[in-house]
């Protein structure tokens, strides 16, 4: 009963401040009212027993990716860009299509695979040293080496491309 | 036990408030953030798989997620930063080179 | 392998290719070597290519000098290059005409230089390709790859409104090809996945798939010769080229149209080309005429000659459709005649056009008192274009009208009048450019240069040469037209409409 | 058969000599070459004459020229009576013509180029002469047409003369345009194009049913022999200028003189005679043919003298002289009497070669005036022109003892002896021959007679012409009387030697009648001939007011005739502006213009059409991107759920 009642909480949030977040006419607002979402998203993570990612969710989405946005934010002078309207002519369209694809999305739900299917059980986590980040850590370093490295270079070159772009032009 | 149908839902309503907001507004600042909503609500999903299925794969997968949304963060806002220096404007809607 | 003991087709291929690759090395800026490697490989190309007449044996139908490697297996296609009595005129006349190309641009073209000449030298290769290819994949390969080099010749070194010629040229002849490329494909199940075009030309398709994949081969084959309603490409790509494109467009690249009909249309699909003889005349007929009569009226020098090889293609059409061993060999004979004859004209015109910079009859007059023996190398050219006895034009013009007189005689009567037409506009040309009192723009042009001279005298003597003694020529064509003839006499007549049906 | 190769390649030989050396090397010495070689060929043809009067004859190929297919055909030589003659025609009137250029053609920038032109033009007549087939008579008919052409035109900066040369090988092309048909329709027919094979077959295809299929061309029974005959003929209508295709010849006299009396009046325009009486088998063949023919012939002769009647520039008269005397030899050939016909063509070359050679002597004094109303008196300034000149002309006038009378005579006789259509031909000829006596005897009168018309300077100028040209003249004079010789008709105690001669291949005349009615015919031909002579006299020589009178009384005749039945006007408003208006604004602009591109370039536009209206799609906007593909996803996924 206890986790219906903190998931429902999490819920109410997040579907509160994803609103609030392309609701907002400011994006100042938009990137706080995300901040909140992050941290909702994280519990909600925790009560998935998945506590590594609910970390790398506070430390990167909230520590990082959103401080970045706010940067830029507080970077681009947006006074004019606040006073016009925040929607575009498609509001209409977009509409009908974000509800066509909850729809379609969820009538997918009653094709859900039965029951658990892999080794990694609520049990075998807790009886493994260290636990969830322990066994994340043995499958990254294991099964998927090989993507983890790729992730690295697309975060390198992500890096470079950030910085190639946002520089100002030098006065050749 | 929260059965696994209700973060769908959750994931799914998220995911759409994504969409909507990808496809409706014209900050792009905010068109972004609409992004990372969809990310997440997608993430959230995954997660709820590998605790329902019992396979880390899914969370393995969220990682990924999560790297691959900072360098599309990184990158993308460096070239709003820049469209802004080029154009002077943050919203989609008056960038239009591309009119056929 | 064949008879040589080197496979001398792929020397004569590759070769230019070679040559292409040596000036792409040479520093832009060193425009005499540029020309000169040009120049000495396609001699070398003609000279290297001289053993393949004299080891031609003319008793035979059979492919010779056959060279054939696996290239792509899967596929089942092969490397494979032969030639027999119907193409290897047109080698020899392939290479022999890049030669005088190289040497006819040797003053006229002033920028990019370093391009020109290799471009000049892949369409040799391609040139060459074409008519040498025994495999329908290698074949289309060549056929296609000619496009490109020849478009850039237009519209890069061509006349003010060279790139509206460019893009009419690449669209019509792409269009063509494209449904010849569906045809090959066909042809490649049909044929139990084989792209080998003697094996292919020795089958008896289905006659419903016989009728839509001739017209499929037509589409591609008439807009190359060019047939009647799908000419008007020519006029305007003949105009704005610069001379070299001219002269092979209208000696080598349009040869290509009738030279598919002959290879394949006609032994691959003999029934339906039975059937759709006599429209195939009467489109050579309207051509014939409809040309003779359009230059009547045309102002421009190149263009009145491009116009005259609608007419002349026409006769060459005729002469092929006739289906009877004079029209084929009448008609084969024509198109090395139009060749040597088209190109020799479109060389004279470049000549002329780089002292004056004008293509437009009326700006000319009296040329034969400036430039006299200029006057006399066009004479000749203008007799042999409108089919003077002695000369060779006249030997494929009797030839074709005979055979098709013998094969539809309404056709041939008719067709007969362009010959008058013929005489008609060329030598109003000629009246207009060379006699009556000379214009003041052209009172100061020199005559011919050693170049020049060397450049219009192979074509001169072979004029001569055909006209007088076409047996050397014919006597290559016997075995293979026979050969053909047969391949086509074997098939039935039909003309039942049910069997149109490509399932059937 | 090296002698008999000798005879055209001599030429042949001079003419690449001088084509390639001319300009450069030989420049005023050019025609030694080429009188060298026409007088080699001339003395081989003399000689071959006697090799043929003493019973060898020749035939026999000399090389196979083109194998195609069935399509066979040789180049080769038929050495026979016809040939020899007209080697001898050929040979002699070159050989003074050459002699005459000499003087004639002196100082010319183009000098070298005319001689190369004669001995080329001397080659192909030979060769077209010499022919054993139809092919290689084709190549030498084309051959002189070029010839004619280059000649015609070789004052090039001349717009007329370059016209003219173009007009004459056109209006040639139209008439080999038939003639090739009928090379064809003989090759299909008997399978060769050799004369010995086809003449020799023709008896097999007699009884032929094929050949005697009516083929439905014209309301007339058109048999196969009567078809190829008919084209054949066309050939000869062309080269020969007769009606309908004689309007080239006239304007031929644009060329230099000694051209025109040599290629237009003696040799290549009786080619078409030559022509017809070689395939004299075939028109035996075909009565109808055969009247066409005779009929072509007179209407010819009577349409051209009367051209003749009225025209003032002296070589136009003479041209149209020429194109009359064809239609002479064409009426001969029509009834029958081929003989009669090669023997005027042999008379006439004399003749009418000395006419022209006198005319182009008395341009050559009159500094090139070519009009009969500004001469005048010239008998005292140049008299061996002048006796020439007269001689000639009663020679073409039919005088008894010229040449010309033997041979109109014996036409005459045998187109009224033949019988039925015949007579109506006799009657047209000897009209012919007065209105000949007439025109010549106006030019003869008008030019040498009375006071000299023209200005001071050329008064002044007048001389007589140098003896390199007057020397040929001379000859060709006694040519004019003594030629006719061996054609005296057994009437008069000669032995008509010719027509025996030529008997053996052109066949023997199959008209009968009296002593009484030749001697008619003769004595009525040679009446209307002084007739002619004296009514000249009347109106020219004696220069009244007469000419003027008659021109008035008759005035629209005298227009028509002035104007030449407006012919050419007639031709240039059916065949010529027609054309050119339909090649310019139907085919160049309807058809290609319109149509073709308009379908050619009409599929670009419509895909463009639809392009432009498809662009709107392409707004620029990420967001509106973004949603066309979110509908697409859409799309994907209902289907995937879906199925």
């Amino acid at each position: 009963m206890l986790a219906e009642i903190f998931f429902a909480y999490f819920a109410v949030v997040i579907v509160l401040t994803s609103i609030l977040v392309i609701a907002s006419r400011n994006p100042v607002h938009s990137v706080l009212w995300m901040l909140l979402l992050f941290f909702h998203i994280a519990g909600l993570y925790l009560m998935l027993d998945a506590e590594f990612l609910a970390a790398i969710q506070i430390i990167i989405y909230a520590g990082a990716i959103l401080v970045l946005f706010l940067f830029v934010v507080l970077l681009l002078n947006l006074k004019e860009e606040i006073k016009g309207r925040p929607f575009s002519r498609i509001f209409v369209i977009a509409l009908v299509l974000a509800i066509g694809m909850a729809v379609v999305i969820s009538s997918t739900m009653k094709l859900l695979p039965p029951g658990p299917v892999g080794q990694y059980s609520m049990d075998m986590i807790r009886a493994t040293k260290g636990g969830n980040s322990s066994i994340i850590g043995r499958v990254m370093y294991t099964e998927f080496l090989f993507p983890f490295e790729i992730a690295s270079t697309i975060l390198l070159v992500a890096i470079i491309g950030a910085i190639v772009l946002a520089k100002k032009r030098l006065r050749s | 036990m929260v059965p696994i149908q209700w973060y769908l839902w959750l994931s799914v309503i998220v995911f759409s408030i994504g969409v909507f907001g990808f496809l409706s507004r014209r900050n792009i600042i905010v068109i972004f953030m609409s992004i990372e909503l969809m990310l997440n609500g997608v993430n959230i999903s995954l997660v709820a798989f590998s605790h329902y299925l019992q396979d880390m794969r899914g969370q393995i997968l969220v990682f990924f997620v999560i790297a691959v949304a900072a360098a599309e963060a990184a990158i993308g806002l460096a070239i709003i930063i820049s469209l802004f220096r080029n154009k002077a404007t943050a919203h989609v809607d008056d960038i239009d080179e591309m009119k056929g | 392998m064949n008879q040589l003991g080197y496979p001398i087709l792929s020397v004569v291929i590759f070769l230019p290719l070679l040559g292409a690759l040596m000036v792409l090395l040479i520093n832009r800026k060193n425009e005499s070597l540029i020309r000169w490697v040009t120049l000495i490989t396609s001699v070398l190309t003609f000279i290297l290519a001289i053993p393949l007449l004299t080891h031609f044996d003319k008793t035979t139908s059979k492919m010779q000098f056959v060279e054939s490697h696996t290239w792509i297996p899967q596929w089942n296609i092969r490397y494979s290059v032969g030639i027999d009595g119907i193409s290897i005129l047109f080698v020899m006349l392939s290479t022999l005409i890049t030669v005088l190309c190289v040497l006819i641009s040797w003053k006229a073209i002033k920028d990019r230089i370093k391009e020109f000449h290799i471009a000049l030298l892949i369409v040799d290769t391609a040139m060459v390709g074409v008519f040498s290819s025994l495999d329908f994949f290698l074949f289309y390969l060549f056929w296609e790859a000619m496009l490109i080099p020849m478009y850039l010749l237009i519209g890069v070194w061509g006349g003010p409104r060279r790139l509206y010629a460019a893009i009419k040229f690449f669209l019509y002849t792409l269009v063509g090809s494209v449904l010849m490329l569906v045809g090959i494909i066909v042809l490649y199940f049909a044929g139990g996945r084989t792209f080998d075009i003697v094996q292919l030309s020795s089958q008896n398709l289905p006659y419903g798939l016989q009728f839509w994949l001739f017209w499929a081969f037509f589409a591609a084959f008439a807009v190359k010769v060019p047939m009647f309603p799908v000419h008007t490409w020519l006029p305007d790509a003949h105009t704005e080229a610069p001379t070299a494109g001219s002269v092979i467009l209208a000696a080598i690249l349009i040869k290509m149209g009738a030279y598919g009909f002959l290879r394949f249309s006609i032994p691959l699909f003999p029934e339906a080309t039975k059937t759709y003889l006599v429209p195939m005349m009467l489109l050579s007929m309207i051509a014939i005429i409809y040309g003779a009569v359009i230059c009547l009226v045309q102002s421009d020098l190149k263009r009145l000659i491009a116009y005259s090889s609608v007419s002349h293609m026409g006769f060459v059409t005729l002469g092929l459709f006739a289906l009877n061993a004079t029209g084929l060999e009448g008609g084969i004979l024509q198109m090395i005649n139009h060749g040597i004859v088209t190109g020799a004209l479109f060389l004279g015109v470049g000549i002329i056009y780089e002292r004056t910079h004008t293509r437009e009859i009326a700006d000319y007059g009296g040329v034969a008192s400036r430039m006299p023996v200029y006057a006399a190398f066009f004479m000749i050219f203008t007799l042999a274009a409108i089919g003077l006895p002695g000369l060779n034009g006249f030997i494929g013009e009797f030839l074709i009208l005979f055979g098709a007189f013998s094969a539809k005689k309404a056709i041939a009567v008719f067709s007969a009048t362009g010959v008058v037409i013929g005489a008609a506009y060329m030598l109003w040309l000629y009246q207009k450019v060379f006699f009556q009192t000379v214009n003041p723009k052209i009172e100061a042009i020199p005559d011919m240069d050693l170049r020049e001279i060397v450049t219009l005298l192979p074509l001169v003597i072979l004029i001569v040469w055909i006209g007088v003694y076409p047996n050397t020529f014919l006597s290559y064509m016997h075995a293979s037209v026979q050969h053909l003839l047969e391949r086509v006499n074997i098939a039935p007549e039909s003309l039942s409409i049910a069997r149109l049906l490509p399932w059937r | 058969m090296s002698k008999y190769l000798l005879i055209p390649v001599l030429p042949l030989l001079a003419f690449f000599i001088n084509i390639i050396l001319g300009r450069r090397y030989l420049k005023d010495n050019a025609q030694w070459v080429s009188i060298a070689a026409v007088l080699g060929s001339f003395v081989i043809a003399v000689s071959s004459l006697f090799d043929v009067i003493s019973g060898s004859r020749f035939y026999g190929d000399i090389y196979t020229w083109v194998v195609a297919g069935n399509f066979r055909a040789s180049v080769g030589f038929n050495i026979d009576e016809l040939t020899s003659i007209m080697l001898i025609v050929v040979t002699t009137i070159s050989s003074l013509v050459h002699i005459y250029s000499v003087g004639y053609m002196h100082g010319d920038k183009g000098y070298y180029r005319f001689f190369s032109y004669l001995s080329l033009f001397t080659f192909s007549m030979l060769m077209l002469v010499m022919s054993n087939n139809f092919l290689q008579l084709y190549f030498g008919w084309e051959a002189v047409g070029l010839c004619s052409y280059l000649l015609i035109g070789f004052w090039y900066e001349k717009r007329s003369a370059s016209d003219a040369g173009k007009k004459a090988f056109i209006v040639n092309r139209v008439g080999d345009f038939g003639f090739a048909l009928g090379v064809f329709m003989i090759y299909l027919t008997f399978g060769s194009l050799d004369y010995r094979t086809v003449f020799n077959s023709l008896s097999m295809h007699l009884n032929d049913p094929l050949v005697h299929m009516n083929l439905g061309i014209t309301a007339v029974d058109v048999n196969l022999f009567t078809l190829i005959a008919l084209l054949l003929f066309c050939g000869a209508v062309g080269k020969s200028a007769q009606i309908p295709l004689h309007v080239w010849l006239p304007d031929a006299m644009e060329g230099p003189t000694p051209v025109s009396a040599l290629i237009h009046a003696a040799t290549m325009v009786t080619a078409g005679v030559f022509m017809v009486a070689r395939c004299s088998p075939i028109f035996n063949l075909s009565p109808f043919a055969m009247n066409v023919v005779a009929v072509v012939g007179a209407v010819t002769a009577i349409f051209a003298a009367s051209i003749g009647l009225v025209q003032n520039d002296i070589k136009r008269v003479i041209a149209y002289s020429t194109i009359s005397q064809l239609g002479y030899m064409f009426l001969a050939e029509g009834v029958g009497a081929y003989s009669a016909g090669i023997f005027h063509l042999y008379t006439h070359a004399f003749f009418k070669a000395l006419l022209f050679l006198g005319a182009g002597s008395v341009m050559h004094a009159m500094e090139g005036e070519l009009n009969i109303q500004k001469m005048g008196g010239l008998r005292k300034y140049m008299p061996w022109t002048y006796w020439t000149f007269l001689l000639a002309s009663l020679s073409i006038s039919g005088i008894p003892g010229f040449a010309g009378f033997f041979s109109k005579d014996e036409i005459l006789w045998q187109a009224y002896s033949s019988g039925g259509p015949g007579r109506l031909v006799w009657i047209i000829g000897s009209i012919t021959a007065f209105m000949t006596a007439l025109y010549s005897f106006r030019v003869f009168f008008m030019a040498f007679h009375g006071e000299f018309r023209g200005t001071h300077e050329q008064e002044h100028h007048l001389h007589e012409s140098p003896k390199v040209m007057t020397i040929p003249l001379a000859i060709l004079a006694t040519g004019a009387v003594v030629a006719g010789w061996v054609g005296i008709p057994s009437l008069l105690g000669g032995g008509n030697q010719i027509a025996g001669y030529l008997g053996h291949v052109l066949g023997h005349p199959k008209g009968e009648g009296t002593g009484m009615q030749e001697m008619m015919v003769m004595g009525f031909s040679t009446a209307l001939g002084i007739l002619g002579i004296g009514l000249s006299y009347i109106m020219y020589g004696r220069r009244s007011e007469l000419p003027q009178k008659i021109a008035a009384a008759f005035k629209p005749l005298y227009t028509l005739f002035y104007n030449k039945y407006y012919v050419d006007e007639l031709y240039s408003y059916t065949v010529v502006k027609p054309t050119l208006w339909i090649g310019k604004n139907i085919l160049g602009k309807v058809t290609d213009g319109t149509i073709i591109e308009g379908v050619v370039n009409g599929v670009p536009g419509l895909i463009g059409w639809f392009s432009a209206r498809f662009r709107r799609i392409q707004t620029g906007l990420v967001q509106e991107y973004a949603a066309v593909m979110a509908i697409g996803i859409l799309i994907i996924m209902v289907v995937l759920i879906v199925w």
